[in-house]
This record gives structure tokens, C-alpha cells and sequence, in this order.
């Protein structure tokens, strides 16, 4: 396996964004190179025996200084880790997976569907081209409950709320004109809820447009032996979204599709 | 001290195995230690040809563990003797590999496949995964199939430590013990995980999509230490205690109910260094419990 | 809406009862809130004659549970009849006695007894506690002595409701639910804890002086899940729900598995006031849940 | 059943002693009466599911501020309790168990070993006459440990630290010499670990000396419904340690201590 690390790393700070539901975790940086889209497993050492499991996080940033989680409160794991407090310390491994393929001289569309946006941050902080990159972000919550202040004014961001049908049209319309404008020479990344992945991978299926998709699976290991992550690769191969993925390309998913109806 | 202890013939330089499913083909765990300081590494299950396992969701978290059914998803045996076995350092660390078969001629044929590879340190005969539909528990419920799994390994085993690997969702784990040593095996593992099951009230849904999967962690230590007590006053061969194991502590928990050695199992997932971290530590609480040999201990409990 | 539940021709308020041995005679918790918005209570085992239960050390804690052997201690079905039955809520809440017995000769003079009084809701027969050498598990462990406990029972009951407490320690629980449903029991309750152990490696000794006990509470709510509804799947009788039940969300996973009433345990210990609080939030609950009646949501569970 | 209450309390502050091993947990004030003896069972909010089981800890002290346990980091439980941090919160019900029968009028002789201090510490602290009180202290730890400083002057305290089988011999002497001072008409308190309450409780068997003492059991409920702190009371009949005591009067413990071995 490449250069995966086991390390306890304190906590530096947790700061909230617009109430209890959002938050950036800083630690203090493992020091690792990564790529955009890989992520690591937490574990907080105060967890004891439970919640039993890590939890899987995206990579929004890493640095010299500090590590970044961007995250969002949905049940007990995530709960608890909105209660960690400076110097608690965290179990994390990493970086895991693949991450995304990126060729830094093609221009980017990310389409980012809520905490789909959390993989984009690093990548959009560290393009040397920022002009390059374009996102559309379809969101439910509040734009200030996401860390887009510091995105670099270059960056062209299309924000959709998505609270009704018609926004949700919208949105599909916008993702839809979007992807043709990079059907010929860019890249597209997509990283959201699934319905969000389903429709992204429904447009690109359909205009044979290449697509990097991140998905999200429970997880139990992080790196590839529980075999809880497991999809369908092929009729008699399987991959592990942790190892093979979590970024897969859009052609490779399609016994996947198949069976969980997207 | 010397850590060292024998399971049939097959030495161990220390009491510490990984349990199959929840520490891959090994390889996967070199960065995070160095396997070589194992007792031992017990692989994923692994069956004649590839399995995918399950549909859908297979995993799930419950208070102080977790289910899963998984459903012996593997590479098959033919791919992991190629392609994986040259790669681990079996000549350090016994490589031990878990077997599934659907039926006995299966387990036949796993056995004659295994049993010629001088790479291979033991078998470990699975009659008790709760995760697929044929084999499995089923085998490891029932004293005679039970013995019958035991007969047909052992038959082509050759000079291979057999070690079957009981279910503990029977009523009475002695019977079933005594069944196999009977039947040949020359030590006993235990436990697999417990059928259970979680459901989401908001979907309606269970958690696994296979509705019933295998419990497993320290929500079970409590129950794995019961029956690895049990088993160890009705046989003669060694048994290996698994079930929830998350420290040095817990090893030496299932040494003084009469363990020889055990298993970490889904601990690892919640610390990939655990296993190795808990070989280092044995000296350390060697020392605070005052022995000067695992004999000293083992079945050492007060009653 | 309407909570209330059938059990038999006994009629709940609500699904909440309080497990056995958890909730004393339910005078105790008088203090701690309203003894008359409970579904009913289920009172501490009794036997014939008063008994002092195991010697020693009889509870320790465990990941996410606990494991007890407290041996049946009971101040005996005479004095709970005459000292308090007579202060407790009857009249609005069911009392429902949990009974002991070392025989079946045994079990028909406590149901003897108990049927006579109208303060008394139902009959739960205790055919599963792991703490006493006669009796307890070894009827609830065979499907004919589980039968005949049951009939006997049940012979001397009347009109009482006759709830059976099955042992989870059986390979199948499905076989021992269907004799004690033709043996003509009312309803079926499950789990009763599991036999489990713990031990001290700096003392050496068990944590139990009676070595083993039963574990209980959170660590086991996947197993009691699990068997919960493949009990439901082949009896027509209603089925109560145990097993480390602790929020009102457990309550209704296991009404969503099939489960007609819960009865809450260990997790009293945790918060004394807990059973009247998961009363209190069934309606907020429901609402979560979008259901205007429990047989909406009972047993469907999608698969 | 009495006054019992389960509620919610604040922590105040969570004072250490002298390292990491001895806390001084201050909770917002339950407003209750109690009696010295008497306990509370406490459980942190934050603990879920694990550990399970609440912990007793006596009423080291209680007003209309704030409720005092003083405590020694000794298993899971404690470590855990030591961790917590002001504005946590924290189930407790009480006051549990009968707590020492006091005749104020009576000159008290307190026996405590270690952490036997802490049901007295209340005791002493709103006695009318302290000059009345006398305690022999036995202790392993140094004295720094022990919430002593706050003791009124008027107390006669004899601290004898046991840290070996002479220092044992010696704090049996001075009790044996103590309790014959007060066999007549004083009254004797007495908490501790199982071999010191065994010393005294044969002393004062052998002097027929009256003698009330504090157990300890594990305990699950603390309310007598779990039945996990029994003891034999007599042949026939049990005492619930946490309802019945955990005060008892030297006297009827004779059955369990045939048992036990004290
Ligand atoms: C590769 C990857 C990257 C992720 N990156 C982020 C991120 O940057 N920010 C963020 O907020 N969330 C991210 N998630 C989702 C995050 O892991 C889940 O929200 C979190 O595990 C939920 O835990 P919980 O205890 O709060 O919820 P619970 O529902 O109580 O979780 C219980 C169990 O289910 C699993 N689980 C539940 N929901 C999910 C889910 N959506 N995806 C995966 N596992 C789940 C958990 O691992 C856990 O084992 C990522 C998930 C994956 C797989
Ligand atoms: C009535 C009463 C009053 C007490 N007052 C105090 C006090 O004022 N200050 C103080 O420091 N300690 C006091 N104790 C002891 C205290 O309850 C234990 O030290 C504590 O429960 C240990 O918990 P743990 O998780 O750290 O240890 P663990 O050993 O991990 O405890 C595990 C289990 O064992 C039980 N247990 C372990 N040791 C004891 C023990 N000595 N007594 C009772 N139960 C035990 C616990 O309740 C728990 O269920 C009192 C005990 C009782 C019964
Ligand atoms: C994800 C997972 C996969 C498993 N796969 C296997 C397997 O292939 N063969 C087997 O015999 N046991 C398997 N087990 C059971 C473990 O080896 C072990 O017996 C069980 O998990 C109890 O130990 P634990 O509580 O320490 O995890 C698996 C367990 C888990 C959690
Ligand atoms: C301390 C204790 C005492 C118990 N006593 C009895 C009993 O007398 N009769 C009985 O049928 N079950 C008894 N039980 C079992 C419980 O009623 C219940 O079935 C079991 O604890 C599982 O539920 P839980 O996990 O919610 O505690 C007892 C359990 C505990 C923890
Ligand atoms: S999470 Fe374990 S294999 Fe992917
Ligand atoms: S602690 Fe439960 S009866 Fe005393």
C-alpha cells in the first residue's frame, strides 16, 4: 500500500459556521501530500468503545499547519465530533483512496451538491490556475453554512438553492448547459448526495461526457479489508469504494447503477 | 518472556492472531506495523472460487460494535495463493487461512489445495459464518455436520493444524467443542459473530440489506470469554479466543479463562496499529500482572 | 393518538412495560414518576417462598451493558401479595408477575396463586434465567420442558394472560416460540439476558463470585432485535420486545420488526426516571415517524 | 420511598488535588436535605451507552451552592469523571441510603481510612460542635490528597499514613486506644476500605463497642430494585447495602461478615 499513516493528532480548533450544524475541524497537520478527494478515517481516543466505528471525512485541506475536515452534523458520530474541544486527542488515518485525476492545464467543472463541496476546497485553494475552474453548487442549507468565503475571487461559482422541484430543475438545467461547455476538453468532478450524483451521472452518461465521480459509502476499515464498501465493479468483481475509489469514472460504475438505481 | 505458544504443532512466537474478515489478505496492514511481529495472521475467509458477497448495504454500527454481512466475499483461493501469499512473511509469521466451503466436497478441495502450500501455517475451518446461505452457521450448529466439516478437512489436511472455528448461536457450545475434537480438529477458535440485526426507523428499513447480519466487538467480548471458559473445561485441544478483544487487557482476560491464544478481530478497524501496538505491550502487562510465562496464567482463574 | 396495545385479552394503555428485575416491585419508583402512565409493570421474579439469590459479587459492567447474577432474590409471592401488591396502581396499570419456579410443581402453585387475584394483570413465566442452578434456563433451552412449563402454567391460570419469557440462548429461537405457542401461551416475551462473564486479571477471579451471569442493556439490543423479529415471522400470538432498550427510538424498531409491546430493563439503572420519560415522548415520537396509529408501523418493516 | 430525586445538575468546577488521582466535583445545588452517610448515584450526560452503569459516590458536602463529591480516580468511571469540565451535565438521584444516625449531643469519633474521609466531610463541616469531634485518619496517599484544609481547628485529627505493615500496627493501636475513650457514651463513625473497616469492626466486636459503619458494594440501581449490592443480613433475609445502608450498625452485619471474611 502507498504511504497510508495511523496518527494521533490534536485537536488545534472546531469552528462552527451558522450554528450547530456545520463545522471546520482543524488538527494539526500530519504532514502528508494528498490528493484532492482522498480522505481519512477519525477516531476520537474519547470515544472508548462507542461509537464503535471511525468515520470516513474528506481531505478539504492540508498543509504545513493543519489538516482540514468540513462536516456537518447527521447522526452520533458526527454529533460527538462537534463536541470535541483544542488539545482532545484524534485518531486518523490516511490519505486514503484514489482521489481525483487532475490535469492542471485543462479547464475544470466541479458540480458540488451540498457536503460535496468539502473535497474542492483544498483542490480550488492550491489550482495554480483558479481562472480554469468553474463550479456549480447546489446547496439546501444557508450559503454561509459553507466555507466558500476564501475561494479565490477567479473562480466562477454558480450557487443553486435547492428547495423545491423547480429548483431542483434549475439546478439540473444549469448542470446540464454546464457540462456540455466541458464535453469536448475539460475535466468534470462531481461529489454530492446521491440523487445529486445520480442526476450529474444521468447527463453525462447521456451526452457520453467523462465524468470523476465521488461516492459515499459506510464504512467500517478506511482502506480496503472489511469489505463493507463493496459495489459491483462488474457482474463478478466487486470494488472497494475506499480502495478502488472513492473517485470513480463514470463508465466504471455501471453494474453499480444497475443495482442501486442510479 | 517468552510468548511463544503451540497450537497442535504449529508454533506462535506470541498468542496474537488477527481474526479472518477484519484484517484482509494481511498486506493491507504493512504500513501500519510490521507483520512480522505477529503470532500470526489469519486471512479472509476464502472460498474455492471468487465471491462477491452481498448486495447492498453490509455493514452497520451498533452500541460498542458493529454487524456485518458481508458474505464472504474473497478473491478465491487461487488468486490468494498467487497473488497475495508470496507477498506476506510466512516464514516469520504463520499465515493461517480461513476456509468456506458450500458443502464437504468444497471444504475437501479447499483442504487438498491449502494443505500442499509449505506457505500455509494452518487451516482454519469456517462452519459458522451467519452470512451466507449454505455452509456456514448452519454447519456450526449441528454437532454431527459440525464434526463432519472437521472429518473431511482433516482428511487431506496432512500434517496441517486444522482449527475449526465454532458459531456461538447454539445452545450449548460444549457439545459442538467436543464434536469436533472428536472429530480430529487439533484446536478449537471461537467465537464468529452473533446473528443480529438493526433497523432505520425513518426508511423502515433494516440497516443491512441482508435484513440479519453477524454482531461483532466488545458488545460480545462478555459473552465470546463465557464460551471460551465453557469450551476449555470439556476439551483437550487448544482454543484460540475471539470476540471483541481491544487491548492487552482483554488478551490476557481470554489467557486466564484458559485461552491459548487469540484473535483481534473488528478492533482493528478502529485503530489499524492495534495488533501490533498490543504485541508490544504483552512484556508491560506480563510485568504488572507479575508472571513470568503465559503458562502461569493461562486458566489461571479463581473460582 | 391511541398507544394502547392487546395482549391477549389484556389491554395496554401504552407498549411500555418495565422489564423484570429492573424496576423492583415498582413501588421504588414511585419517586421518580407516575406509576399510572406506565403500559404495565412487570415485577421482580418470584418464587414460591422467599429466596436470597447467589452469595457475593453479582453485578459488574461490561462494554455497553452489564452482566448480572443476582440468583433470584425474592421476598416470595405471599409477602408480595399481601405487602404489595396492595400499594401498588393496579387499577389503572397492569401488575404483571414474573414467576419462578424450580419445577413444574412449582410453576402450578404460583400460577395457582396468582390467578386468584384481580390485582394481578398476567402471568410472565421465567422459563430463562441463567442464575439458578434449577430451573431458569434449562426449561426455556429444550422446546418440550419449555412446553410443559407452559401447560402447566396455564392449566391453573384461568383468564390471565400467560406471557412466556424465552432465553436467547438457543440455536433457534423460532422452534421454542412455536411449542410454548401451542402449548397455549398468550404471548411470548424475549430476551432474557445471555450468559456471559467477566473477570478481574489482577485479582484473577471472575467478576461474578457466581462466575457466570446474564449480560444485558445496549450491547445486546442487535441479538434481541434479531430474534424479536424472527419470532414474529412464525407465531400468531403478540409478541413484548427486550433488550437494552434505552430510548424511545429502540422502542420503535422493535414495534418496526413486529414486536407488539417493549418491556425496559437495565437501562432504568441508567436513569430512574427513564421508562416514564419514553412515555411521555411516544406522541412527539409518532409524529416524527408520521403514523396516526402503532399498527401502521408495526411489523413493516421493508425488506 | 423517601425524598429520592433523579435530576440534571451543572458542573461548577472540577478541582484537582494534589495530580491527577483525587477531584473535588462541584455541582450545581440540588437544594436537598440530607444526612452525612447518605450518596448520590452520578452519571455524565455525555457517557451514552458506555460505560453503562451510574457510579455512588457519598455527599462529601452540600448547601444551598452546590453539591460536593470528592473522589479518587480508581477505574473507567472515575478517569471519565475527571475529565469533565464546567456546564456539563450530569444525572444524579439522591440522597440515597440512610446515612449516619447522629445524636449531636454525643462526642463522635471518626474512624476513616483513604477515601473513607468523604461521607464526613459535611458531617464536620456543619457540626454545632465541632470541639465534640475527634478523628483518626488513615491514609496511603500524602495528606495533599485529602480535602483537609478546610477541617475546623477545633477537631482533634490524628493522621497516621499506612504504608506498610508497622504503620499498620500502629494505626490499629491508636483506634483500639480511641474506641475504648468512647465506648461508653460517645458515638462511632466508621468508613473506609474493607481490611480497615474489618480492623475496627473487630476491635469494637471484641470491646462490645456500638459502632456504625459504611459500606461499599458495586452498585447498578441504588435504589433497591436491582438487588446487586445484597448482603445476608441474616440466614434468611438480605440487606440492599444501598437502601438499608450503607450505614449499618456494627452489629447486624454478623452474617455477612461470616461470609465475606470481615
Ligand atoms: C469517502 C467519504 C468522504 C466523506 N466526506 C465527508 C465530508 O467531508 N464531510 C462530511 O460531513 N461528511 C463526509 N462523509 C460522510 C460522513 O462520513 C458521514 O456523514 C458520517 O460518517 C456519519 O456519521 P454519523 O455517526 O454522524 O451518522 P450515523 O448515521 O449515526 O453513522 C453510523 C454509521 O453509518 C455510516 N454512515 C452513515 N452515513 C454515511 C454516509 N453518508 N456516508 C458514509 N458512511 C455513512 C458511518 O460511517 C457510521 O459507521 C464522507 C463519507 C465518505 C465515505
Ligand atoms: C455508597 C458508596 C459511596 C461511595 N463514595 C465514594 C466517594 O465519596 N468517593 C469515591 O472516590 N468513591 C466512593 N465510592 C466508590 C466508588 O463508587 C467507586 O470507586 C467507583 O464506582 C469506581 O468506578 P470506576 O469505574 O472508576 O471503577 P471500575 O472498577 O471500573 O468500576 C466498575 C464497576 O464496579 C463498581 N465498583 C468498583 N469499585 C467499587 C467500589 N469500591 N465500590 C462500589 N462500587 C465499585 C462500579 O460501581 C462499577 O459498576 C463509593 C461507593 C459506594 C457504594
Ligand atoms: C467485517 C467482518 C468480516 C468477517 N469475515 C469473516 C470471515 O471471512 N471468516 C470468518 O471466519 N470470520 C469472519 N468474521 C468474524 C471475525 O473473524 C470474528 O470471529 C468476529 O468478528 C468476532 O471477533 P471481534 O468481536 O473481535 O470482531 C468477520 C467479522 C467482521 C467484522
Ligand atoms: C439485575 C437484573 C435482574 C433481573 N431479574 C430478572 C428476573 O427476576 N426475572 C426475569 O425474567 N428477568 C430478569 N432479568 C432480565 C430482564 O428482565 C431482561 O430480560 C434483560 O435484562 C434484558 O433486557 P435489558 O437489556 O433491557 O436489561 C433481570 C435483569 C437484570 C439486569
Ligand atoms: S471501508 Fe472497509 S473495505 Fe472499504
Ligand atoms: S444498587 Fe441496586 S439494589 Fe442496591
Amino acid at each position: 500500500m502507498k504511504n497510508i499513516e495511523c496518527i494521533d493528532l490534536r485537536v488545534l480548533e472546531l469552528v462552527p459556521l451558522d450554528g450547530k450544524e456545520f463545522f471546520i475541524l482543524r488538527l494539526c497537520s500530519p504532514k502528508w501530500k494528498y490528493r484532492p478527494g482522498q480522505f481519512v478515517m477519525i477516531r476520537p481516543i474519547s470515544w472508548g468503545y462507542d461509537p464503535f466505528l471511525p468515520r470516513p471525512f474528506s481531505i478539504s485541506n492540508l498543509d504545513e499547519d493543519k489538516l482540514e475536515i468540513f462536516f456537518q452534523v447527521v447522526g452520533r458520530g458526527t454529533k460527538k465530533l462537534a463536541e470535541l474541544r483544542p488539545n482532545d486527542v484524534v485518531k486518523v488515518w490516511g490519505p486514503l483512496g484514489n482521489g481525483f485525476e487532475i490535469d492542471e492545464s485543462l479547464p475544470i467543472l466541479i458540480l458540488a451538491g451540498g457536503m460535496g463541496i468539502a473535497p474542492f476546497l483544498g483542490l480550488i485553494k492550491n489550482h495554480p490556475y483558479p481562472e480554469n475552474i468553474e463550479i456549480v453548487f447546489g446547496h439546501r442549507k444557508n450559503l454561509s453554512c459553507y466555507p466558500l468565503k476564501n475561494i479565490s475571487r477567479k473562480i466562477l461559482i454558480w450557487t443553486i438553492r435547492d428547495r423545491s422541484e423547480r429548483d431542483l430543475l434549475r439546478l439540473k438545467k444549469a448542470i446540464q448547459v454546464k457540462i456540455e461547455g466541458y464535453s469536448a476538453d475539460g475535466q468534470i468532478f462531481a461529489c454530492g448526495p446521491l440523487p445529486f450524483l445520480d442526476m450529474v451521472h444521468t447527463v453525462c452518461t447521456s451526452k457520453k461526457t467523462q465524468l470523476q465521480i465521488s461516492l459515499e459509502r459506510p464504512m467500517a476499515c478506511g482502506i480496503g479489508v472489511c469489505l463493507g464498501c463493496s459495489i459491483p465493479a462488474t457482474s463478478n468483481k466487486n470494488f472497494q469504494v475506499c480502495k478502488h475509489g472513492p473517485v470513480f469514472r463514470c463508465g466504471d460504475l455501471t453494474t453499480f447503477c444497475e443495482h442501486r438505481g442510479f | 518472556m517468552d510468548f511463544s505458544v503451540k497450537i497442535g504443532s504449529l508454533v506462535l512466537k506470541n498468542p496474537i492472531l488477527t481474526a479472518s474478515g477484519t484484517f484482509g489478505y494481511g498486506i493491507e496492514y504493512e504500513t501500519f506495523g510490521d507483520l512480522k511481529k505477529l503470532g500470526g495472521i489469519v486471512v479472509k475467509g476464502l472460498s474455492i472460487n471468487p465471491r462477491q458477497g452481498n448486495m447492498g448495504d453490509r455493514i452497520a454500527e451498533t452500541p460498542c460494535g458493529m454487524l456485518n454481512s458481508i458474505g464472504l466475499e474473497n478473491i478465491g483461493i487461487n488468486a490468494f495463493i498467487q497473488d497475495i501469499l508470496p507477498k506476506l512473511p510466512y516464514k516469520q509469521t504463520p499465515i493461517i487461512v480461513n476456509l468456506y466451503g458450500e458443502n464437504i466436497n468444497d471444504f475437501e478441495t479447499l483442504s487438498k489445495i491449502t494443505s500442499k502450500r509449505e506457505e500455509i501455517g494452518a487451516l482454519e475451518v469456517n462452519i459458522s459464518c451467519p452470512n451466507v446461505k449454505q455452509g456456514g452457521i448452519q454447519f456450526g450448529q449441528d454437532e454431527k455436520s459440525a464434526a463432519k466439516v472437521c472429518e473431511a478437512v482433516k482428511k487431506h489436511a496432512g500434517s496441517k493444524v486444522v482449527i475449526v472455528k465454532l458459531s456461538p448461536n447454539v445452545s450449548d457450545i460444549k457439545k459442538i467443542a467436543k464434536a469436533v475434537e472428536l472429530a480430529g480438529a487439533d484446536a478449537i477458535s471461537l467465537i464468529n459473530t452473533i446473528p443480529a440485526m438493526a433497523v432505520d426507523i425513518y426508511k423502515r428499513r433494516p440497516k443491512l440489506t441482508n435484513v440479519i447480519g453477524g454482531l461483532s466487538g466488545p458488545a460480545i467480548k462478555p459473552i465470546a470469554l463465557r464460551m471460551v471458559y465453557e469450551v476449555v473445561q470439556v476439551v483437550n485441544i487448544p482454543v484460540i479466543g475471539i470476540g471483541g478483544i481491544s487491548s492487552v487487557e482483554d488478551v490476557f482476560e481470554f489467557i486466564l479463562v484458559g485461552a491459548h491464544a487469540v484473535q483481534i478481530g473488528s478492533a482493528n478497524f478502529t485503530n489499524p496499529a492495534l495488533s501490533f501496538e498490543i504485541v508490544d505491550s504483552l512484556q508491560i502487562m506480563a510485568n504488572k500482572l507479575n508472571i513470568n510465562s503465559l503458562e502461569e496464567f493461562r486458566g489461571k482463574l479463581i473460582i
